[in-house]
């Protein structure tokens, strides 16, 4: 299909869909990090991650219309309260159900693989009782769209850059706090030996409460993110919850690294697989050499065995 | 010099590496038949990763273990099993969800294959069998117990009868008497001086009372690596062991 | 069900209505009384769900799953039509009642609750399903119990049954004249097209190919595309389009994927003032979620839209907001959806009764000509004639009629030479 | 050894009197059918029984085994469905409508064996045991489990769901095969085809029933659960631990298929709205819902959640999606243990107590001896 074009528009087409790739690896990661800290740091299958992403997109909704009533000639840096807000909100909710459910599972798994999904049930039915069922519209700024020409032919979205930003953002303040603060070992130290952890003056139930409210946050995070480019309903958040946990899984769930790692190998196949192919075999595609990936290597991805 | 298969087992450059840190650097020893063989060593010293390098269940780096003949590196965990090696973890590992009938009834040598359990029988000879395991590790009354609520001895013990009904060639035992009370020590003592006959047994232990009344001969690792062999007055004297076990 | 047979009796009723309010007296006796509730045991032969004075129907749609965000405004012009009825006399002198149940966006879901519908409730008609896969689990049940299905969503064809009326257009009636259009207005020669990957984009874009190679002159399609439905991430398409310079973009995305497309399109620097799309799957309802922004200038091939400047939808459009809210938008398919119940109401009354098979009987030929998008007729074949319009996307959200046929479109849900 | 106690005896009596006397009786038959729908399910969740509850490996894609049972059923349907008589107005008269609509000229080799009703009944169950087989082996072997294997499973589900629809041109795509009509000229549509597989189904579960209790009731049971509890334990007293996974990972599967079959044999099409993660992650709950260890609790939580959730719907669907989901969450924190732990609680020691002679049917020497759910192994 790359007969008959000149090498000019080839490199051009190259760099666009280069960043294309990155975009898609970006958004992966942004995903994904929430999950991580909740799956791989504290063993938590939480089936209700994409629900509160969108309670993200929902706040980012709201402060929208707040600002263009209260607050018009401020709209254009709403996004950045916006996804603020998300974070507060999307964490409180999250430490609120850490208080009342995911503690009383952490023996259990994969109940709470079940549990969480109960609560991705309840939660939707909520956001269609207040938002309605139909998707909301959630305006942008006009500087955050449209496309930056680089060269004539060259063409970068604006909102691609924004997540990209946030996206390192964020991942440079997981790492921080994670790795480099200390607040990774206690949580380890916490999913190692509880009583041990305890005895040596954690407070383990503050460790569990603010780490999983601190997922969830990035995941209100990741919401907000995603106004810019797909859609806000009270179902959407189904569609993410697949790809991120085979993110997480794939990098092996405790590193970082692995989880970007990871974002980064898939996303750049199926970029690259969906230019050539159909949008639908190359997702088929690279979710079987995913699995089969995972099956020839699950020592060396799966890192972190978990708390039983 | 004997030729290493001449021994029961055989031991020789065992070297197991995580994260380039070495476990196991390089070890040898050999194993008599009928031999009662103690590993002591100091925390860290890598006794556990010995066991769990013969029985299969860490993968070696380098080196060999032969045991009567077979290559143990190279087999999967149930065909060493098989092959006669029997093992028993540090803590007590029982099913807690079956009775102690049930415990000893999977572990019988008999129908081991997926169809082999289903068609599994629960015959006279079986039951004969678990029956005198159980009078063996003192739990006769308790055959339908769930194993839920035996003691932490008689958890114990329970595992050992699960070995024992195997009738292993090899007993690895991993702390055999740990966390135990004086007098289910005393009782397990007596349980494993009854079972250690007649084959051969490795035993981690750091209780040098119940080291001294049963070991034929006594392995010092430290380090992943032996630093010391032999009786256990010629251990207890060598003053490398006392500088970095006896002496602390 | 040649519509012949029943023209005499039907043709005794207007003249008899017209005479009857012609008297003075007439005039003066209540609206129902003319309409004279006739016996029960007459019009319902067959033990539907009817009284001397209610009638139940139901509807079936999803209000919760993720096909709620699209059946919504269905259901909601469902129950203004009903309402409507209700106001003006009710069918046959009688008060429709409404059981309504979810179909939870699950296809074996919908089948059950049609069965229960039909079998349990006995309703006289039914409104609803929106995918075709509903449709499709619903069929059998609706033939094995003889019910009657008023079906809104433009869909595939490749069907016909005569226990459902389809108020929607089939693929031909919504495409064709949308290419002809685009291609005699813009010139346009190669065409992109784009879907979600399921049967009609698949049909459709079958259909849009086969027009495109054999009856437009000099015209070529440059690329096809499927997504999973759901699919969020375009970028790659989008550079895909980027490279092949398409004179038109034929997009047929749906659900939540279309959100994401278009803000990405837009993202990437394509404006679509000056890069043709045209659409068959965006309505008002979707632009909504899309954003006016996003999507302004693009063109919708459709049959209604809000804009609609005639009589009916001037009072149509008011009358919904009224009781949904000022802020509700109506798109094509909730128009269509409007349709069902007065079609129903004007077929009873035309058969002079509620029996299934007299209802099937009579429908041929019905004409309403207060629908909002304007006179349609009912063809034999069980579609609407309809009129098929060119809206362009304006950024408050609205489309703007660039284009309408002159006359009614026949409906061919197994046109030859497309399959 | 005693293959029933005359508890076990008496609970299994008291289901089979409810399936096929009680429901029969007491229920319209359209909402008979609906039942016997909701009895497909009975299969599933019975094989997770065996799968979840005693070998502790939860499958998030047990919808695809369901489903490629259904499909296979529903093959062999749509080919005596359609007959170049029945099709004649397609460009290629004599197969699939919507392999007509997508330009197919010739049924697919794939689809040609499925003329034979035979081969399609043994697919019924072969299909899914086979994947099944694949991915225990390729899972199990490697030491995949827990959370791992369960999201492992929902990728499945996905990859396949997209397949399925992607494929239309093979499989009908999202809507499914529809428009099943005979089964050797037998119509399945009447009321009275309804009733008579009704009851095929309900016996067929019931014979599914017992045949898990005859494995849960062998050493291979035992070990199931002994591998649940202490897998290292189980794998150094010489078992081969995958081996007996891919087993109960495949018996779970085939029972699966059966009650896809018997789905599209009652409710007259198959459809990938079932293969997908949310029909499999229900299932899951409807186990949960009766008690994961208990095969007969679980029929019941089938049933119950189904029928809850019909009544629910009827009258306030926004109310069913918290009903359901605060059911799920209720559920898995304050009862894990299901109806049947309920059961067990409460009942069962009353039950002793009134009917002692039912409690003669243990006998008290270890010939007997029961696992801890054994109240629950056939209550």
């Amino acid at each position: 299909m790359l007969a008959g074009y000149s090498l000019g528009e080839l490199g051009s087409i190259m760099a666009m869909q280069g960043f294309a790739g990155l975009i898609l690896f970006s958004v992966f990661v942004l995903m994904a990090l929430g999950l991580a800290v909740i799956f791989g740091q504290m063993g938590v299958i939480n089936m209700a991650h994409g629900e509160f992403m969108i309670l993200g997109a929902y706040v980012t909704f709201l402060t929208s219309k707040l600002f263009t009533t209260y607050l018009p000639q401020a709209f254009g840096v709403y996004f950045f309260v916006a996804v603020v807000l998300a974070f507060i909100v999307a964490g409180a909710l999250g430490m609120l159900v850490e208080w009342a459910l995911i503690r009383r599972l952490y023996k259990r798994p994969l109940d709470t693989l079940l549990a969480t999904w109960g609560l991705s049930l309840i939660l939707q039915q909520v956001y269609r009782s207040i938002f309605g069922a139909r998707e909301v519209g959630v305006d942008q700024p006009d500087w955050m769209m449209g496309a930056m020409n680089i060269t004539n032919s060259i063409q970068i979205p604006i909102n691609g850059l924004i997540v990209m930003v946030l996206t390192t953002f964020i991942a440079i303040g997981v790492y921080l706090l994670i790795f480099r603060m200390g607040w990774g070992k206690q949580v380890r130290a916490v999913m190692a030996n509880r009583a041990m952890a305890g005895a040596v003056g954690i407070d383990t139930e503050r460790v569990d409460r603010i780490t999983f409210g601190l997922g969830c946050g990035i995941a209100g995070i990741a919401g907000s993110a995603f106004t810019m480019i797909g859609s806000t309903s009270p179902t959407a958040g189904q569609l993410y919850i697949v790809d991120t946990f085979l993110i997480v899984v794939f990098g092996g769930a405790a590193s970082l690294a692995g989880t970007i790692a990871s974002a980064f190998a898939i996303s750049q196949a199926r970029s690259t697989l969906e230019f050539f192919l159909s949008g639908s075999m190359a997702q088929v595609i690279v979710l079987l050499a995913v699995i089969a990936i995972l099956m020839i290597r699950p020592q060396g991805l799966f890192v972190l065995k978990v708390r039983r | 010099m004997q030729t290493s298969t001449d021994y029961l087992l055989a031991v020789e450059g065992l070297t197991v590496s995580f994260d380039g840190f070495r476990a196991v650097d390089d070890l040898s020893f050999y194993l008599d038949r009928n031999e009662i063989r103690v590993i002591i060593g100091p925390n860290g010293a890598g006794k556990t990763t010995v066991l769990d390098l013969i029985c299969g269940r860490t993968r070696a780096t380098a080196g060999s273990v032969n045991f009567k003949g077979h290559e143990l590196t190279k087999m999967r965990e149930h065909e060493i099993v098989r092959a006669g090696v029997g093992r028993k973890f540090q803590t007590p590992s029982i099913y807690e969800d079956l009775t102690v009938f049930e415990n000893l009834e999977i572990s019988y040598p008999r129908g081991r294959s997926v169809f082999g359990a289903l068609g599994f029988k629960r015959d006279a000879a079986v039951r004969e069998r678990v029956e005198q395991i159980a009078r063996d590790i003192f739990l006769a009354d308790h055959l339908d117990q769930l194993a839920e609520y035996l003691s932490h001895g008689q958890k114990q013990w329970l595992e050992i009868g699960m070995l024992l009904i195997q009738d292993p060639a090899l007993l690895m035992l991993d702390e055999p008497v740990a966390g135990m009370s004086v007098s289910e020590r005393k009782k397990t003592a007596e349980l494993l001086h009854r079972v250690i006959q007649d084959r051969s047994v490795l035993v981690i232990e750091h209780d040098m009372g119940f080291v001294e009344e049963i070991a034929h001969k006594v392995t010092v690792l430290y380090q992943g690596r032996v630093l010391s062999e032999g009786s256990v007055a010629r251990v207890k004297a060598d003053p490398k062991v006392v500088e970095v076990y006896l002496g602390h | 069900m040649s519509d012949d047979a029943h023209a005499p009796h039907s043709l005794f009723r207007r003249r008899l209505m017209q005479g009857l309010v012609a008297l003075p007296a007439a005039a003066m006796l209540p609206r129902a009384a003319w309409a004279a509730s006739p016996a029960t045991a007459a019009v319902n032969t067959t033990g539907l769900a009817v009284t001397d004075d209610t009638v139940t129907v139901g509807i079936l749609h999803s209000i919760t799953g993720t096909m709620a965000i699209s059946e919504t405004g269905s259901v909601e012009a469902e129950k203004l039509a009903i309402a409507q009825i209700n106001e003006s006399g009710g069918v046959l002198g009688r008060q429709i009642k409404i059981i309504q149940e979810d179909g939870a966006s699950d296809w074996p879901n919908f089948a059950e609750k049609a069965k229960k519908l039909l079998a349990s409730d006995h309703c006289a008609a039914v409104f609803g399903c929106w995918t075709s896969a509903s449709r499709k689990a619903v069929l059998p049940v609706f033939e094995q119990y003889n019910g009657m299905l008023y079906y809104p969503t433009f869909y595939e064809g490749l069907e016909q049954s005569k226990n459902v009326i389809y108020t929607g257009q089939e693929a031909t009636q919504q495409i064709l004249a949308g290419l002809d259009w685009v291609n005699r207005t813009k010139g346009s020669k190669s065409f992109y097209l784009l879907g979600s990957d399921y049967i009609w984009p698949r049909t459709s874009n079958k259909i849009a190919r086969k027009h495109i190679e054999a009856h437009l002159t000099g015209c070529k399609v440059v690329g096809e595309d499927y997504f999973p439905l759901g699919h969020t991430q375009f970028n790659s398409v989008i550079n895909k389009i980027k490279l092949t310079k398409p004179d038109v973009i034929y997009a047929i995305i749906v659900g939540g994927s279309n959100v994401a497309f278009y803000k990405q399109l837009n993202a990437a620097g394509i404006d679509l003032s000056k890069q043709t799309l045209l659409t068959i799957s965006v309505t008002e309802d979707e632009i909504v979620g899309i954003g006016g922004k996003n999507i302004a200038g693009a063109f919708a091939c459709m049959k209604y839209f809000e804009s609609l400047k005639n009589p009916n939808n001037e009072k149509f459009v008011p009358a919904f907001q009224k009781m949904w809210g000022a802020n509700t938008v109506i798109g094509d398919v909730t128009q269509a959806a409007y349709l069902g119940p007065w079609l129903w109401k004007l077929t009873a009354e035309k058969a002079g009764s509620f029996d299934i098979d007299k209802i099937v009987a009579a429908s041929p030929g019905i004409e309403f000509k207060g629908a909002p998008e304007g006179y349609v007729r009912i063809h034999e074949n069980h579609h609407l004639w309809s009129k098929t319009r060119v809206g362009k996307a304006l950024v408050n959200g609205q489309y703007e009629v660039v284009y309408e046929t002159s006359d009614l479109v026949q409906p061919n849900p197994f046109p030859k030479g497309y399959q | 050894m005693t293959f029933l106690t005359r508890k076990d005896m008496l609970w299994f009596v008291v289901l089979a009197l409810v399936l096929l006397i009680v429901f029969p009786l007491g229920l319209e038959t359209f909402r008979l059918n609906l039942f016997g729908k909701y009895l497909t399910y009975g299969f599933v969740v019975l094989g997770l029984v065996l799968c979840w509850g005693d070998a502790g490996i939860l499958s998030l894609g047990q919808g695809v085994f369901f489903g490629l049972g259904g499909y296979c059923m529903a093959m062999f349907l749509k080919l005596e469905a359609s007959t170049p008589a029945a099709t004649k107005i397609q460009s290629t008269p004599g197969i699939p409508d919507f392999m007509d609509w997508n330009q197919l000229t010739a049924l697919p080799a794939f689809w040609q064996p499925f003329h034979s009703l035979a081969f399609s009944l043994v697919a019924v169950v072969a299909v899914p045991t086979l994947l099944a087989f694949g991915i225990g082996l390729a899972m199990f072997t490697r030491r995949v489990g827990g959370t791992y294997f369960a999201i492992i499973t929902q990728a499945f589900a996905a990859i396949l769901t997209i397949l399925i629809i992607g494929q239309q041109g093979y499989t009908g795509g999202v809507n499914g095969m529809t428009d099943l009509r005979t089964l050797l000229g037998w119509d399945i549509r009447t009321d009275h085809a309804k009733m008579i597989l009704y009851f095929v189904n309900a016996v067929l579960l019931l014979g599914a029933a017992l045949l898990s209790h005859v494995v849960r009731r062998s050493k291979l049971g035992r070990i199931l659960v002994a591998m649940r509890d202490k897998e290292d334990r189980v794998r150094f007293s010489g078992y081969n631990v995958a081996h007996f996974k891919i087993f109960v990972f495949c018996f779970a599967a085939a029972l699966a298929g059966v009650g896809g079959a018997m789905f599209t044999l009652q409710v007259g099409f198959m459809s990938p709205s079932f293969v997908g993660i949310v029909p499999s992650i229900e299932l899951v709950i409807y186990c949960a819902v009766g008690g994961r260890t208990s095969l007969l609790g679980v029929i019941y939580g089938t049933v119950l959640v189904c029928a809850a959730r019909a009544a629910f719907s009827e009258a306030m669907p926004q109310l069913w999606l918290f009903a359901m989901g605060s059911l799920f969450i209720l559920v898995v924190v304050a009862f894990p243990t299901g109806l049947a732990g309920v059961y067990r609680t409460y009942l069962d020691p009353r039950l002793d107590r009134l009917l002692p002679w039912l409690g003669r049917g243990r006998a008290p020497t270890t010939a007997t001896v029961e696992r801890p759910m054994h109240a629950a192994a056939m209550e």
